[in-house]
């Protein structure tokens, strides 16, 4: 009798296709998966300590850094949070400009995801091609705050300083000009037979099971439920723009896929609408806090003074605390924000519930039967950046 | 020339011995190899954190690392350098330490953005202060993340750098 | 349904095991004892009127000197079909850290708990693959604990894959040529 | 046996013998040092085509529009430290490039560059020569993939060695439409069987065949989209993942001339070769004047151009998907191409 016995490999940490620090440990029957164990941690920062150590408009540089590529969404997600926490109100301006931003990020974060998904599963061409259009968002972001990447524009209370004729010219003849682009990325995959082969009915997730597994974004959607944060609960000006969430059908890569390209056209009229609504005013709100905000002492019953409380020590009194959990839709899924406020200008829980942490952990179930190659394809449609996933 | 233990050294400093002739072969083929390996930089695909996004941009169509023969490989064994763009975590450093171990000689390390050159400003349990306490670095990119131009004039030092290189082709066995 | 009228269907059903439910915002949430939390999580998702199908997050928060009960685990749960959406907590002593685990609910409660083991030490019992997720393996210490250190320096306390690093690089430095 | 007979063809006198061989060793030296010129510039050529395919320039900085960067990365390879794992097999890791690359070399022997020049002139099994020195290389791929114990490369040996085996059958079947329409197997005559006819290509005649023949050379080459066993996604670098320096510079050379060598049959057996059609010479007859030679590295340049096009163009196959297109698809068309050419050639 010959002894059957499965091939383990592992891939990653350091793997070109594990999008990051990802490492995945595969039990291989043949090409066949068996057993798929993700690790993650290998880009653990600390940033919710951090955070816990940080005031509030301090801890805003942080959250770009957790999702690197849409960063921009993440800060707009921690400024909202921060907004309903501290019961500061943004200025209509400052939420369309959000809005616009928001939305120039999912395309640049889809135009990332776009590109690596295809080099995982071979066509080179269309990741130098989409990588030429992310330049010219990154332009625009230049054109507003001077950075590229890690933008921190956005801020407690509206966004930091004003965009001007400049930016809305370029704006319009970008929203004009890409969706060209977009067809030009179809024409290299939409229609490949190999890409169909590679993506239809690959990596399936029912709707339940997609549900009961907390996905969010287009990776829910792909699953043909139609849950988003900017319907469900409307933050800045979504609630007066008119856009359409798209949703797919047979819940696998390439339904995801094309929601994602659906999703270009749907942030393209969102832009537009914003542009064309963009309202006059102010786009800092005047209560807003400065950026050294004073600490402040935390809110506690009277007969225990700051400092006193030592570790161990029995608190008789309830202490109050804010608790706020505030979601947003960043093109990944859904970034909560969960703070407990003790009454000073540093949160005393910061919890970040990243999409990709919760994406990552579904790849098992998408993985497992599967072929060597299809892990690739999993893996890309999912999402996921280490940053966030790691925090 | 035979080289054997009966030819003299000549010793020119304090502690500095050299075969007499050698020179002219040796900065002749040092110049071929230096020249050889700064023009043909294969840095592995290996991307932490943030930077990595930056190190992707930087390869790709606007600004082509391959304009300078840079050309990314998976494997370590064919690789010539390792940016290290990102944040290093303990977690990480012992695969970053093997990865770099199987790197054959010469090998070169490109420390890119503040996280890779100092932790930048993740001071926390969980990262490493800075590359070099685990890799030895050749060159440090500050910014974070650092602009593409950054990263390819980061490249250009490294080729600055290697350019200057004496006998280190001595090692090949 | 408002998060308040969903809170008082809790307790009405659940009367014994809530210990308080405070509000801000439009936001409720409501504190309930751990010993019942799977037969509360469980009639949550099923009842056809509250039908909370999605478990946005699950977190742990320390609340070391500041509350009776150190420590708190934090559930989120939103109702994709009805779109309303609660806060439950159940308070875990230091002494005895440990609660029923709803992955068998809410499969996408298994990262999240093991990530609020790695970083508070609660124990989930009933938990299918029950170890660290964001530190390594033989880490030690919890490190969003309030007392435990947030600076790189742990000195005797640090993590001994990154000590046997540095000793390779010591090891490896005489080979360098620089 | 006479033994003179038998090396009749070295002829019986010594200086004719002599100046035999040094005509042959300088053939053979003339043909590698020009093929292996064509592995550094087909990189180079690859490096341009794609990266301006990818609006972006390639190679600028190494020479004018990087003319030398193939000289760059050879010096630097040939300098760099060798690796070999001391898990490994040592001998059979030294071995497995060697082979890989002797036998895809030796298969340049019978190839005719042009008019009367070809190595092994009257080699009268010239195709299956080619069949049995590209199954050859595979070995080195199989064996490199075994002798690093490492397991990706072994997954990369594997699958290169069901690809390779499942596309060899294709490939051969394809080209035996050649074969019953030429009458022979040597390439210089298959050459000249298409000259007898006006259009004297038998891409004209075997269409289906000459597409069957190049996805099964695309295959057989493991470029895109059938690069699986170098599956950079999936399996880092394949079988020669754990390679470095010169070794793995040899398997890279070995790819390279394995894809002119694919290149070179297609242009001879269904392009006629260094020869122009009849009808066009004809029509122009001062192409004359051309050499052999420039109308045969044209027409292999167009198909290497097809490589580099390809890989830039398509995404990768699917390993499972890879098995049923050889052997559902493509296997039968090739056996339906022979049984229609021969019934063809029967009846007219």
């Amino acid at each position: 009798m010959l002894k059957k016995k499965e091939l383990s490999i592992n891939m990653g940490p350091q793997h070109p296709a594990t999008h990051g620090v990802l490492r995945l440990v595969l039990e291989l029957d043949g090409e066949t998966v068996v057993k798929c164990t993700p690790h993650v941690g290998y880009l653990h920062r600390g940033t919710e300590k951090l955070g816990e150590n940080r005031t509030y408009p301090m801890a805003l540089p942080l959250t770009d850094r957790l999702d690197y590529v849409s960063s921009m969404s993440n800060n707009i997600g921690y400024c909202v949070a921060v907004e309903r926490l501290l019961g500061i109100e943004a200025p209509a301006r400052a939420k369309y400009i959000r809005t616009i931003m928001a939305e120039l990020t999912r395309i640049a974060n889809h135009i990332v995801w776009i590109a690596t998904h295809a080099l995982d599963i071979g066509a080179m061409t269309v990741f130098l091609y989409s990588m030429r259009d992310r330049e010219w968002i990154l332009d625009l972001y230049e054109m507003v705050c001077g950075a590229r990447l890690t933008v921190t524009y956005p801020r407690i209370g509206g966004v930091r300083c004003d965009i001007d004729q400049e930016f809305m010219d370029s704006c319009y003849k970008f929203i004009e000009d890409f969706p060209k682009r977009i067809e030009e990325y179809e024409t290299l995959i939409d229609q490949n037979r190999i890409w169909l082969q590679r993506t239809v009915g690959v990596g399936i997730i029912s709707a339940a099971d997609a549900i009961n597994w907390g996905l969010t974004g287009p990776t829910l959607r792909g699953s043909g439920v139609a849950y988003d944060v900017r319907k469900a609960a409307p933050y800045d000006a979504y609630d007066q723009i008119d856009f359409e969430v798209p949703v797919g059908k047979n819940c696998d890569v390439y339904d995801r896929y094309r929601c994602r390209m659906d999703e270009f056209r749907q942030s393209i009229s969102i832009i537009k609408q914003c542009l064309d609504k963009l309202p006059d005013g102010l786009v800092l709100a005047s209560e807003a806090p400065p950026y050294d905000m004073p600490i402040g002492k935390p809110r506690v019953m009277p007969g225990h003074p700051m400092g006193e409380i030592l570790p161990g020590e029995l608190v008789e009194e309830k202490v109050p605390f804010d608790e706020l959990y505030s979601a947003t839709e960043v093109p990944k899924g859904e970034l909560g924000f969960y703070f407990v406020n003790d009454g000073t200008a540093r949160p005393y829980r910061m919890r970040i519930r990243a999409p990709s942490f919760v994406h990552a952990s579904v790849l098992p179930k998408l993985c497992e039967g599967s072929l060597v190659a299809d892990v690739i394809a999993n893996i890309g449609t999912i999402d996921i950046v280490l940053g966030e996933c790691d925090r | 020339m035979i080289v054997d233990g009966t030819t003299a050294l000549i010793e020119v400093e304090e502690g500095i011995r050299i075969i007499p002739g050698a020179n002219t072969i040796v900065c002749a083929l040092d110049k071929i190899v230096n020249w050889g390996r700064k023009s043909s930089i294969w840095p592995m695909t290996f991307g932490l954190a943030c930077c990595a996004i930056e190190m992707m941009a930087t390869g790709a169509s606007h600004y082509d690392l391959d304009r300078f023969g840079v050309v990314f490989r998976g494997s370590p064994r064919q690789s010539d350098a390792i940016i290290i763009a990102g944040t290093l975590t303990k977690k990480m450093a012992p695969v970053v330490r093997m990865v770099y171990d199987q790197m054959p000689e010469p090998r070169y390390v490109i420390a890119m953005g503040s996280c890779a050159c100092s932790g930048g400003i993740y001071n926390t349990y969980s990262t490493v202060q800075g590359v070099d306490t685990v890799l030895p670095v050749d060159v440090y990119i500050p910014g974070c993340p650092p602009r593409p131009e950054a990263l390819l004039d980061g490249l250009i030092m490294l080729q600055e750098l290697i350019n200057k290189e004496h006998f280190k082709w001595s090692r090949w066995r | 349904m408002t998060p308040r009228a969903i809170a008082e269907l809790i307790q009405s059903k659940f009367k014994p095991e809530v210990a308080e439910i405070t509000e801000f915002g439009d936001q409720v949430s409501v504190l309930v004892n751990k010993t019942r939390i799977l037969e509360i999580m469980s009639f949550l998702r099923n009842s056809s009127e509250l039908y909370f199908d999605y478990l946005t997050d699950l977190c742990g928060v320390d609340y070391q000197g500041r509350k009776n009960e150190r420590f708190e685990v934090v559930y989120h749960l939103r109702s994709i079909l009805h779109n309303h959406c609660i806060r439950i907590k159940a308070a875990i002593p230091e002494k005895d850290c440990k609660i029923d685990s709803v992955v068998r609910i809410w499969a996408g409660a298994n990262w999240h708990e093991r990530e609020c083991f790695d970083m508070y030490g609660i124990s989930f019992t009933g938990h299918p693959d029950f170890r660290r997720i964001l530190m390594p393996d033989d880490w030690e210490g919890h490190p969003l604990r309030k007392d435990y250190p947030l600076k790189s320096d742990l000195g005797e306390a640090e993590w001994k894959g990154f000590k046997e690093v540095l000793e390779t690089v010591e090891r490896n430095k005489k080979y360098e040529v620089r | 046996m006479d033994i003179s007979s038998f090396y009749g063809f070295l002829g019986t006198d010594t200086t004719d013998f002599i100046l035999r061989m040094i005509i042959m060793v300088a053939k053979i030296a003339v043909v590698i040092v020009i093929a292996l010129l064509h592995v550094a510039y087909s990189t180079w050529f690859e490096r341009k085509i794609i990266g301006h395919m990818q609006i972006r320039l390639g190679p600028m900085r190494v020479g004018y529009h990087g003319l030398l960067q193939p000289f760059a990365d050879f010096v630097k390879l040939f300098f760099k430290e060798d690796i070999i794992p001391s898990s490994g097999d040592r001998p059979v890791f030294q071995l497995a490039p060697m082979i890989a690359l002797f036998a895809t070399i030796s298969s340049l022997a019978v190839i005719p560059f042009f008019n009367d020049f070809v190595i092994a002139k009257n080699m009268n099994v010239g195709l299956l020569y080619l069949f049995a020195m590209s199954s050859l290389s595979a070995y080195g791929i199989i064996l490199a993939g075994w002798s690093s114990n490492s397991k990706y490369a072994f997954l990369g040996g594997l699958r290169s060695s069901a690809q390779v085996i499942s596309y060899e059958i294709a490939l051969a079947l394809s080209l035996v439409g050649i074969m019953v329409l030429s009458g022979s197997l040597n390439l210089v005559e298959i050459i000249e069987a298409q000259q007898k006819h006006w259009y004297g290509m038998y891409v004209v005649v075997q269409f289906p065949a000459y597409i069957l023949f190049l996805i099964c050379a695309f295959a057989e080459t493991n470029r895109t989209p059938f690069d699986l066993p170098e599956a950079e996604s999936e399996l880092v670098a394949g079988y020669f993942v754990e390679y470095s320096g010169m070794r793995f510079s040899l398997f890279f050379m070995a790819e390279y001339i394995a894809m002119i060598i694919m290149s070179c049959i297609a242009v001879t057996c269904f392009w006629g070769g260094w020869t122009l059609p009849p009808v066009v010479m004809k029509a122009l007859p001062f192409l004359a004047v051309v050499p052999g030679l420039v109308w045969f590295l044209l027409k292999v340049y167009c198909h290497l151009f097809l490589f580099y096009w390809v890989r830039a163009t398509v995404p990768r196959f699917r390993y499972d998907h890879l098995m049923s297109l050889g052997w559902k698809v493509l296997i039968p068309l090739a056996l339906a191409n022979i049984v229609i050419t021969s019934i063809v050639k029967f009846l007219f």
